[in-house]
């Protein structure tokens, strides 16, 4: 088993954390994996990448993810920008935060609105929906190899107290929420 | 590549243009909108704007430029007469 | 198990090794490793100093006069900051204080650039320091703990330095075991101020550094090349203890893979190596006898385990992520110097360009065509691109 | 005085650079070009503002930038300096522009040593208390309290004072300015211009991400700094000292407003004790107490 | 004729070549250069700036200023200055201004020692900088001019710096022709701020030095690379351009002397070579067939030139007054990366101490017992003293 | 007020050093470790006090020494601090102890750093106003009109006051001493090792060689650059400055002796054109001015 | 050399010592010699001696230590009775 | 032709100046010359060696003098110092600042009082007489190569005025007076 996951969103929208979180995950069910963020000098709001591995052998390349197997699309607006998709394996699937699914005929698409979910769990910060809980919660379901237990784990201990707990509930919501 | 292959020396040199870092306009989540009955024309916002996002015409309406504005709201804050509102993007 | 980025597990291996004052200023990508441990000391996890320095240059200034009042310490930096404490680096390595020192390798500028290459950390390679390099989250944080038992072992006395490939390695977040405190207390004895060679201490007095005339120097310095002599041993036994004690396998001059009865080797250095070793099991896959040699430690050069382990190949590509102007990928002639066949030499990921899986795997095809067509002893700028600057 | 309607339309830092949203620093850089025109020379040093002019091949820079070392901005300037005048090459002004640590930390010696020469240039210093490029790092700027990643639970020390610092070098101009308040900076920029020898303005610069402050606050923030009084707007020529623009009305305490008001306004500063609040009321007290003798007031 | 030092043979070529901004800093032993600089240009004797920066770090920084707006630029340095400057070193290497500088080797501390070695120059040779040593005070004044005309040339346009031995050549006061103004002026054409790689002007903005991400650096630094093999080229013709126009053998990238029978070869650098020179002499009418090969020029280094000058001889001894600690004489393993039999490395001179006419004559009976012996390939420090420190 | 009787018969700096006939740093060496003790470890950078030292395997001093690079002493000096904090090593003092050139130019940055910080230990600058142990060339506090190796007609700018930029640092203790008046040296030494923090002493050390008079009149030397009223003997605690010795009695204009008398004592103010005497003069005299003001006076 | 075998480290570390650069007072070209009948033990001379060549007995005679006394001759021009005198070496 | 000469005196006697003035004078005659101090940390007052070669071909070694052929001692106290004489060479010309001829049977000895030339010829600074114009007369005539007229030539080049004739007095008075 060996999966290659690229994250695309804006500084400052947490996909790098999003990104480790998934790799924890990854981690308390056995696998091996790897969180990659590319550096940049980018500002908040200004688009980045982060890219992931799991595996159930020890992932020794380090270079970046350029044929991913999912690729993960945290801000609605980035929806259609051409790097999104560059590399996506055919038949990969593509998980867009959106309200509605966008049309991708060779990949499998997958829409979730995490920006409602983030929302609706007030996690809301300087004006931002921090949507990278519910990213993740759902990327974590369509993978396939992560239980919801393990999201559960991950994301407890990451926040404690109310923050805790809205991102306890946007992650599983979304988990259980986003549809095949 | 011509210059080079006859011998020419070469570093990196950046040459002056609008959006260097791109439409960065796309960083915006909030959009400032200007209400040009309520606008004196003091330019404040103008002299505010980090980016130079603020474009004067030769009446002295002011606009956004919202190719490159990143929306950090400070024209709002700075406008006397509260001509600026800020609408969320998206 | 945890997940930390390779930033981070360098900055366990310092706690679980217990330095004891810390020096450092800040430089992406180095700063994880540093911030991590400002947090551990104030919020009192870790016992130690941080001294809050103004430059690269005092940091090391500083962690050298803690080293010499028996403080174990530990400074980290990369690039322009390695460039900028130089001349202290040098005194580091002639006074002989066993300073341990993270580098997270960086692109040296102009023009400004925040990615892998290992020049930086080369640029140092006659300073008198133990260099590894390493290729995994995990193995920086063994090797963190291992860097202050090489230096501190009496028969070498030499600061040892260790290279992180910038982002690819030190901001990736990997599966990452601890090694238990006990473990590395059992590991690693404390720093005995006796053994130090300088030592500051009013009821023995010493003055350290006044001048020294052309009539001792060279048998003092004499003594720092018999210490490299005996660091090879220390390194390997240093790294099979850590072996033991850990249940890892841990390198110390190199890594061999599948590389006894390769047809064409590749050498390959720092966090690619890995890439390298999948590109060896797709080419063995494909029928291609392919290995490879990874240099763990810089210096000691081990020229003669590498010429070993190439012997049998018909074919030696050696990858440099540095480069000497007007002379060439330094791992490359460093190690032509000891091979008797002339080695290939490729050029790559300059700049902080990724080298894939596939350019492994190319580079090991264009090697052994190479060797057939009789040409050897070539340098090659791997994955250029069409250039209209 | 320099109004708004003295600033030319035309910007010399155009839009569209890597600045982030609501940033004081690139908001100063486009006042300072503004008023220097467009025969300048820049020089900057590792900071936020050699990141924000974005990648190659583009800049956002109508006059030409010399980026350098971190260390070496006064160094590199004084080098310029020295090359147009054994050129002849009249009539352009040099301004270096570097962030607090590579002024008061990294920087210091080049500079210091530029200032005894007396190199005839422009030195900007925009302070954002800390290093913000590598990611809000405490410099020996950063104030007393303010906590960054490495001082997880505030700085202990007092910010340094790098104006008196300079005063000390007996520059022929030094001042401080805020960027809340562009048009009293641009002043004092155009006065700088118009000197010979090493000018030195030390212009606070609120950072929004390093602070913790919502964007659209950078100029409340700013202000608020000096109507507290914790950032003191003045000038410094031929051994006078004279209060600049708002901090003119605030030698009377009464008339500041309490530090506590600009501490709540920023993250970097939360659950500050209130014990350390009051210490650092008495450090802006005593900074003023120290100004008024400086004032012979 | 007249009498000067090599410090002086320096400051002289300085004059001749019009340099116009000088800036550097005092170190032993290279103060000779500046302070003749600093007397003729407050006499008027010579028309430039003297910048009196604070520190090496500042002197090349304020160099790299003054070269991007049209002035040809000099500094000297020594050790410990050039070490505090490195990371402006790289500077100005990677962003191709075509600064020179003089460099009195000198040994690194601790201890302090301010006596020959080449180790402090050598630690430079990654930085992009065209590196040469001067074989006597003639020769530092020629090189001196002939610097800026290579580093200038557009087909270079890098900096050039080159070495003089602490004392034994830059305090040694011996015969001295300079070059004519005029030949000068006719050898070294005026700086054309056109060819200036960077050129700081209002009235063409560019901005020098932003970020360069990956996609673009390797191209850039490829550039470089090609500009050191041209390099080559131009050194040569630069010498034989000299050569005619003083009329005195300049020499490029090697000097052979009594090398093309010969047995046994020596390799040698720096003002020594002379007495190596006078060495071969003695053998020779011993009837031991010995000959010498010069290194002049380390960057772009003479490989191929050594390996073929060195060919027929039975034994090659690379004499080395420099070390890379765990690894060996730099340039005896960076010659022996072109050789394809393993030369004989001594390293010599260590801290200072003299390599004498004896020393150079025992060296080759050494090497060519040793090579008898077909023990090749060895490093051994040359002149060790009892040592009971 | 230590007298003569207080400082101790024994030597810690022993004679048969490498230092000049006549060096007032090599007296003042040996003055401040009297007063210091035995539990002391000293930092210095390379200077004339590195060369002093002499030859390995022999040393002068009785009490550690730690050279360090030029650039390096209050940084060495913070880790030294360091590392005795951290081994619990009590009742050691560090001093560093540098030239001029090592803490005006190429130092003040380590320095400046450490003020800071307010690392816990003493730093004297003695200032023989040049690089001297290169063979005298200008340094930042070499003052104007005097002749060095690459001043040869006289040095253009003022002396950099590293004092005053001490005293912007907001230090514990600042003072400035003269090693022609060793009690008043000793007393502030011995002040400093007191209190806890950076401690700066600004020690003018003249020398023969380097500032050419004949090596006995070292002393008068030293005592004309008092009474002249070139170099001011004061102290700076808290905010406040306090003349000392001979400069108490000197604020009065009349008081001091012609600064000219001063100049004529040394070589490397030969042939110094009487304008440039008045105006050194005039320096002198606005110096004063400044200081009247500083002393409240 | 011992140790250096066995493999401990050794970096020049210089010990104290009077004399560390020789006997210099061979650098002198004045010799200082006090009359004792006009001393009056004030140690002025002791005080500002730069090389601390100069003793002190118990009774508070002061005397030059020939080996290391440098010649400068600050005793001489600091001693209020005038006891020192510079008599030329050689 | 090869001469090799080293020579011993002060620091701040002046022994380089003398060195490098005595091989411009074979240079005037048409030699090759090179002076070579021996620099360390060395103080006024403290013993210091320079040495020179002379040929009649480029001197091309930059090693120390080891065994020369001449040696001059500048200051008469050191007449005695075991380093002196070291490797001077069997029957070599030892030339003393000194009143009278110093015992040593295996070299030829030559004195010349050269401080008395000295101070007769006013040459004191700072209480030193200097000595070095003398010695340099003496040695000049002893190598046999150098004319009157190169020594005048050089001495004269080297200072003005007064200065200027009091050095060469004493330099021709010393070339004249010594005595082989
Ligand atoms: C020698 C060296 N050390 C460290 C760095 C890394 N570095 C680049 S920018 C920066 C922070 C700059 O801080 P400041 O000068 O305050 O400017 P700011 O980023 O806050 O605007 C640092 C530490 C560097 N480029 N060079
Ligand atoms: C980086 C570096 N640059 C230059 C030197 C050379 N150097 C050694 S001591 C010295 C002069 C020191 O001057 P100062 O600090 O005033 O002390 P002084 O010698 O006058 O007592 C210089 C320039 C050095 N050792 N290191
Ligand atoms: S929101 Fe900010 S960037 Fe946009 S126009 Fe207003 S001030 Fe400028
Ligand atoms: S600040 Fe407000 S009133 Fe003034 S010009 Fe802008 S929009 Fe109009
Ligand atoms: S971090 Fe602060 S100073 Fe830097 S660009 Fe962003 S807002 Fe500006
Ligand atoms: S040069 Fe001056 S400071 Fe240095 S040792 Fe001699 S007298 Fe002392
Ligand atoms: S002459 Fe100088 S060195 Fe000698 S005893 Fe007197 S003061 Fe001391
Ligand atoms: S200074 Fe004079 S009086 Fe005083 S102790 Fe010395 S010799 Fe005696
Ligand atoms: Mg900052
Ligand atoms: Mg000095």
């Amino acid at each position: 088993m060996f999966v290659e996951i690229r994250l695309h969103g804006r500084g400052g929208q947490g996909i790098v954390t999003a990104s480790e979180m998934l790799i924890e995950a990854a981690v308390l069910e056995g696998y091996h994996g790897q969180s990659i963020p590319t550096f940049g000098a980018e500002r908040r709001g200004a688009p980045v990448v982060a890219s992931a591995r799991i595996s159930d052998r020890e992932v020794r390349r380090h270079g970046q993810v350029y044929s991913p197997d999912f690729v993960a699309v945290f801000d609605p607006l980035f929806v259609f920008r051409k790097e999104v998709t560059e590399g996506l394996k055919e038949g990969g699937t593509l998980l867009v935060n959106h309200r509605q699914k966008p049309d991708f005929p060779q990949f499998r698409v997958i829409a979730i609105d995490a920006t409602k979910i983030a929302l609706e769990n007030g996690l809301v910060v300087a004006g931002w929906a921090v949507v990278n809980t519910a990213m993740l919660g759902a990327l974590s379901r369509l993978l396939g190899m992560i239980s919801r237990r393990s999201v559960e784990a991950v994301v407890s201990s990451k926040w404690k107290g109310d923050l805790g707990s809205k991102n306890l509930k946007a992650a599983l919501d979304a988990f259980e929420g986003v549809v095949a | 590549m011509n210059k080079a292959k006859t011998g020419r020396a070469k570093v990196a040199l950046s040459k002056p243009s609008e959006g260097a870092s791109g439409l960065t306009g796309l960083w915006r989540l909030r959009r400032p909108v200007i209400d040009p009955a309520k606008c004196t024309k003091c330019h404040l916002c103008w002299l505010y704007c980090p980016e130079g996002a603020i474009a004067r015409g030769a009446d002295g309406a002011v606009w956004m430029i919202y190719e490159y504005c990143k929306g950090c709201g400070i024209c709002s804050e700075v406008c006397p007469s509260k001509s600026i509102s800020l609408v969320k993007e998206g | 198990m945890i997940i930390a980025t390779g930033n981070h597990a360098v900055s366990y291996g310092v706690r679980a090794a217990r330095a004891e004052v810390i020096a450092a200023y800040p430089i992406t990508p180095q700063t994880q490793i540093i911030e991590k441990l400002a947090e551990l000391i104030q919020s009192g996890e870790m016992r130690a100093k941080y001294i809050r320095v103004e430059s690269e240059h005092s940091a090391m200034s500083a962690c050298i006069g803690a080293e010499a009042c028996g403080a174990r310490t530990f400074t980290a930096t990369s690039s322009h900051g390695l460039a900028y404490m130089s001349e202290m680096v040098f005194w580091a390595g002639m006074g002989r204080f066993p300073i341990v020192m993270a580098v997270v390798n960086r692109t040296l500028a102009p023009p400004w650039s925040i990615w892998n290459e290992h020049t930086d950390m080369l640029a140092q390679r006659d300073s008198g320091w133990i260099m590894m390099m390493c290729g995994s989250a995990q193995e920086a944080h063994d090797t963190t703990v291992m860097a202050y038992r090489i230096a501190e072992d009496e028969r070498v006395l030499q600061p040892v330095m260790f290279g992180l490939d910038a982002f690819s390695l030190s901001h990736t977040a990997e599966n990452l075991e601890l090694i238990d405190q006990e473990v590395a207390d059992g590991f690693l004895p404390p720093l005995n101020p006796e053994s130090l060679p300088v030592y500051m201490d009013p009821d023995n007095p010493v003055t350290f550094g006044n001048l020294l005339g052309p009539d001792k120097m060279m048998e003092f310095r004499h003594l720092i090349k018999e210490a490299f002599g005996r660091a090879k041993g220390v390194i390997e036994e240093a790294a099979k203890d850590l072996s033991n004690a850990t249940g890892r396998k841990q390198h110390g001059l190199i890594e061999d893979y599948r590389s006894s009865d390769a047809e064409v080797v590749i050498l390959a250095m720092g966090a690619s190596s890995g890439d390298c070793k999948d590109a060896v099991d797709i080419l063995r896959d494909e029928g291609i006898k392919a290995g490879m040699v990874r240099v763990k430690t810089i210096r000691p050069f081990p020229g003669e385990e590498i010429a070993s382990s190439v012997r049998g190949a018909k074919a030696v590509a050696i990858v440099d992520r540095d480069y000497s102007y007007g002379f060439g990928g330094i791992i490359g002639r460093e190690a032509a110097s000891y091979l008797s066949k002339k080695p290939l030499n490729y050029i790559a990921g300059i700049g902080g360009r990724d080298i894939t899986v596939e350019d492994f795997r190319k580079i090991a095809e264009d090697a052994l065509a190479s060797a057939e067509r009789g040409e050897l002893g070539i340098e090659k700028w791997w994955g250029m691109r069409g250039f209209e600057g | 005085m320099i109004t708004l309607k003295d600033l030319p339309v035309e910007e010399y830092y155009l839009p569209g650079n890597a600045a982030c949203s609501g940033c004081a620093s690139a908001l100063s850089t486009r006042i300072a070009l503004k008023i220097l025109g467009p025969k300048t020379i820049v020089v900057i040093p590792a900071c936020c503002a050699s990141v924000i002019q974005g990648y190659y091949p583009k800049s956002p820079s109508k006059v030409p930038i010399m980026n350098t070392a971190f260390a070496a901005t006064a160094a590199t300037a004084s080098g310029i300096v020295a090359g147009l005048e054994v050129k002849g090459r009249k009539g352009i002004t040099v301004m270096g522009w570097a962030g607090d640590g590579g002024t008061a930390d990294i920087g210091i010696q080049a500079l210091s040593g530029a200032a005894e020469r007396n190199e005839d240039f422009i030195y900007i210093c925009y302070d954002n208390e800390a290093y913000m490029n590598t990611g809000t790092q405490s410099s020996s700027a950063t104030p007393r309290g303010a906590k960054t990643t490495t001082a997880v639970m505030g700085k202990g020390e007092r910010k340094k004072d790098v104006p008196e610092i300079m005063i000390a070098h007996d520059l022929p101009y030094v001042a401080t300015a805020c960027a809340a308040y562009p048009l009293d900076f641009a002043e004092k920029v155009s006065k700088a211009m118009k000197l010979k020898g090493l000018k030195y303005i030390h212009l606070l610069s609120p950072c929004p991400p390093g602070w913790r402050f919502p964007t659209e606050k950078m100029v409340e923030v700013g202000k608020a700094a000096v109507m507290t009084g914790a950032w003191i707007l003045y000038e410094w020529e031929g051994g006078k000292y004279t209060l600049t623009g708002p901090s003119k009305g605030l030698i009377d305490k009464a008339k500041r407003r309490p530090l506590k008001e600009y501490l709540a306004m920023q993250g970097r500063f939360s659950k500050i004790p209130e014990a350390e609040v009051e210490a650092l009321q008495r450090d802006v007290d005593s900074k003023w107490e120290a100004m008024k003798k400086k004032l012979g007031a």
